[in-house]
């Protein structure tokens, strides 16, 4: 990959021009891609699949709004929302995490990545606990497509996030070697991480609120 | 220690579009809520307003963590049209499938 | 030396073929075969008439059934002595092994679900019984393509001393062709190629035994040959290109 | 890796004369097995057995018992236990590239061996063997020839751990694989159709709609994205096998490891 030779200054110069010299926007672009070029195929290709996913959804729910409609009463949308909340600033702890990455504050990055990822954990404990609560209450209520639905796409997040989980704790063990070559790695797995956040905002308007 | 020192919280990008992006939610949260409210009419005009605005929100959340979190704003022009791309494609599927199927 | 293992899971295949051959001889109904054209009726009395030699059978090869694995694993540590550009036959061969074995397994199986409720509706008692006869004469296919791997082995081994003689791979090939028709008992219910019938029942179960009773004597000749090697020349390809 | 030269040992004799002038023609007949078995698929499964595209589990039981009395669809499970040992051949060519991988211990290759030494039973000739016995009476019960049609349509539609796994160990090695034998958005494609096949999940709780097994999701998704991975795979065990290193081939290798 060619990103692995990615130096600590060129980082810096980077963030510098993330942030725009004086926080203003930048004027040119640098033609870069943060992480691996791979991972971006990955995120860009699996964004797609869930695009059909979503479409899916969508044409269903036209076809008997008021039973999707009623099971999406029977969630709890401030638990949704709390989860929201919570995978949002997940996702800024590894933005920040990332910058002090780049700062080579390996410290203070591990110490960002670790709350981050107790964050991701508390989302996971959350959505299992709604879920045994929704099967506690019994699954003939549950019959309609709306749950087949609802289980299908917070079971896949599910999946998404516990992968992210994993793949923040190589990032996290990354850290402590605390070598040069380790920023396309922190990088990727941001970038992996931001997009379980993307999909659960969509997700979550799309089940709960929609 | 604390591990927020020399990032400058306050004046940061990140937290700005962090808390913009959590009062989106709470304001989509609110909105969703109201479907409580409409349920018994069931019109189904006004839910589609209601939609139409939780997915427009929820289309700017997404950018915006595009932008900011993925820093897709500082890539090159393919990676943002085709992110920007993605976004429209899943308004215009959501919402048109939603209306008129 | 690793060939004492290798001469123990030899000498399990006479023990365990005669204790198969046993079993299908004392199983009423399938030395020789029932017929395909047997009514619901007709086969549902079959098994309660003969209850206790069919149950006694199919619990006997559920034992023994794979059995024959170690033997086959024996000639996949042959194959590995044959010197090779890759491993690929190797591999096929163990991954059709497995999957042969548990087709048999999964006859087995039905046959004893069909003997353990006689009185049931005589419709699903046939079902068991064709899905056990399904299971049992036809995925040849795993046949084929492990006798295929050992020929192709056996053919493109570079050893100084093949570890198998030539003749052995054509052997494989011909007998993988006189099985593989059997398949065809999936359709007929009458004539040479039914379940019952000449070939795919009694070419079939023939070619086997004679199979692995050829296969028995020339691994067994490669086996003693690996021993008397292995105490004179270098054990490993390393030491050897050393 | 083993980059040694062949040797001239005494055990070894290289001038046999023999068909075997290409030293890569093992691989290469396993190479080819691949576009033949697929090859073989389609007219099994589609062409004769019409089995894919799959007809609705929400079919009148009249349409059900007619399907399953085709006689072509005898013909597709005769064709199938025959050749479905074919795969045991894709499987060891993908083995025996994993062996040469950097990094990637015989852990994920013997799993590879596990999973794939199951994975075509349930998923493929269990479901066949299911269509064969409705074609093969076609005076069974209505009830009896609806189950066997279920049973075959889920179990081949539905049958997922195998494959999952096997997705998950081919991503693993080739992340971990520091000789690059296959791209990591290889990798990351084998991750998707994962994702695609999970969503096969749940077509034992519905019959109609995007998750049946006739579905958009269950069944059209996951097919198109597994095509496509296959696809790559082929193309890229076909590089890898052109581009492997002669002095690779063959010795040192020691007589048991497999």
């Amino acid at each position: 990959m060619s990103n692995s030779s990615f130096t600590y200054e060129q980082a810096s110069q980077f963030t510098e021009h993330l942030q725009g010299p004086s926080g203003s926007a930048p004027d040119k672009p640098i033609a870069r891609v943060p992480g691996q070029a791979a991972m971006w195929f990955f995120v860009v290709g699996d964004l797609w699949i869930f695009t059909c996913y979503f479409a899916c959804y969508a044409y269903d729910r036209a076809q008997e709004p008021m039973a999707f409609l009623q099971g999406q009463l029977s969630l709890s949308q401030d638990l949704g929302a709390f989860n929201t909340v919570l995978l949002l600033t997940s996702s800024l702890l590894v933005a920040l995490c990332l910058k002090a990455t780049r700062k080579q504050q390996h410290t203070q990055a591990r110490q960002l990545l670790l709350m981050g990822g107790t964050l991701g954990v508390c989302f996971l404990l959350i959505k299992a606990a709604e879920w045994y609560v929704k099967i506690e209450a019994g699954l003939p209520v549950m019959s309609g497509q709306f749950f087949i639905y609802y289980f299908m796409f917070t079971g896949l997040h599910f999946m998404h996030v516990s992968l992210g989980l994993v793949i923040l704790t190589l990032v996290y063990l990354e850290l402590k070697k605390a070598t040069a070559g380790n920023l396309a790695m922190v990088e990727a797995g941001a970038v992996y991480w931001h997009m379980v956040d993307l999909l659960w905002i969509i997700i979550f308007a799309l089940l709960y609120l929609m | 220690m604390n591990p927020f020192r020399n990032l400058s919280l306050f004046q940061n990008r990140l937290t700005h579009v962090w808390a913009f992006l959590v009062a989106t939610t709470l304001a989509s949260w609110w909105l969703g809520g109201s479907a409580h409210r409409i349920m018994e009419g069931a019109l189904a005009q006004e839910r589609f307003t209601t939609t139409s605005i939780i997915i427009a929100i929820a289309i700017i959340k997404m950018r915006l963590v595009i932008w900011h979190f993925m820093e897709v704003k500082a890539c090159p022009r393919w990676l943002r049209w085709t992110c920007d791309a993605w976004l429209l494609s899943v308004a215009i599927i959501v919402l048109g499938l939603y209306r008129f199927a | 030396m690793q060939t004492k293992d290798q001469l123990i899971c030899l000498w399990l295949v006479p023990f365990f073929g005669l204790a198969f051959l046993f079993a299908f001889w004392n199983a009423n109904g399938f030395f020789p075969p029932m017929s395909p054209t047997m009514t619901a009726e007709e086969v549902a009395t079959f098994y309660q008439d003969n209850l206790a030699s069919i149950r006694s059978s199919m619990i006997l090869c559920n034992i023994i059934g794979l059995s024959l694995v170690p033997f086959y694993m024996v000639i996949i540590v042959q194959m590995m002595r044959m010197v090779h550009a890759s491993r690929v036959f190797s591999y096929s061969y163990l991954i059709a092994v497995v999957n042969g074995g548990t087709m048999f397994a999964l006859a087995d199986l039905a046959w004893l679900n069909a003997a353990f409720r006689p009185d049931r509706d005589p419709q699903l008692t046939m079902l068991l019984n064709d899905l056990a006869w399904f299971a049992f004469i036809t995925p040849v296919g795993f046949f084929i393509v492990q006798n295929f791997c050992l020929a192709m082995a056996i053919l493109f081994d570079k050893s100084a001393q093949p570890v198998f003689p030539r003749w052995v791979a054509h052997f494989n090939i011909v007998t993988a062709l006189l099985v593989a028709p059997s398949a065809c008992a999936l359709i007929y219910k009458t004539g040479p190629l039914a379940w019952d019938g000449a070939i795919s029942f009694w070419l079939h179960m023939t070619t086997y035994v004679c199979y692995v009773a050829v296969m028995f004597i020339v691994t067994r000749a490669a086996v003693i040959r690996q021993a008397t090697e292995s105490s004179t020349h270098p054990q490993t390809w390393q030491e050897q290109a050393a | 890796m083993n980059s040694a030269a062949v040797p001239a040992s005494p055990g070894i004799d290289l001038s046999k004369p023999r068909m075997l002038s290409n030293p890569k023609l093992d691989q290469w007949i396993c190479f080819w097995s691949i576009p033949v078995f697929y090859v073989l698929f389609g007219i099994i499964f589609v062409i004769f057995g019409r089995i894919m595209p799959p007809p609705t589990p929400a079919m009148a039981t009249a349409d059900i018992v007619a399907f399953m009395t085709s006689p072509y669809l005898s013909i597709a499970v005769v064709l199938l236990a025959m050749s479905l040992g074919i795969y045991a051949l894709n499987s060891g060519l993908m083995l025996t590239q994993m062996k040469r991988m950097e990094g990637v211990s015989p852990v994920l290759r013997y799993g590879y061996i596990a999973v794939l030494g199951v994975g075509g039973l349930p998923g493929c000739l269990f479901p066949g063997y299911m269509f064969a016995l409705g074609a093969f009476r076609p005076e069974y019960d209505a009830h009896i020839q609806v189950m066997l049609y279920e049973l075959g349509f889920l179990c081949f539609v539905g049958s997922l751990g195998c494959f999952i796994i096997q997705y998950t160990l081919f991503a693993i090695a080739v992340f971990l694989d520091k000789r690059q034998l296959f791209p990591k958005w290889l990798a990351y494609f084998s991750i998707w159709t994962l994702v695609t096949e999970l969503v096969a999940a749940p077509v034992f709780i519905t019959q109609t709609g995007p998750f049946a097994w006739d579905g958009l999701l269950a069944f059209y998704q996951g097919t198109i994205i597994w095509v496509a991975w296959q696809t790559c795979l082929t193309f890229y065990l076909f590089k890898a096998i052109k581009e492997q290193p002669i002095e690779e081939l063959g010795l040192p290798m020691r007589p048991n490891e497999l």
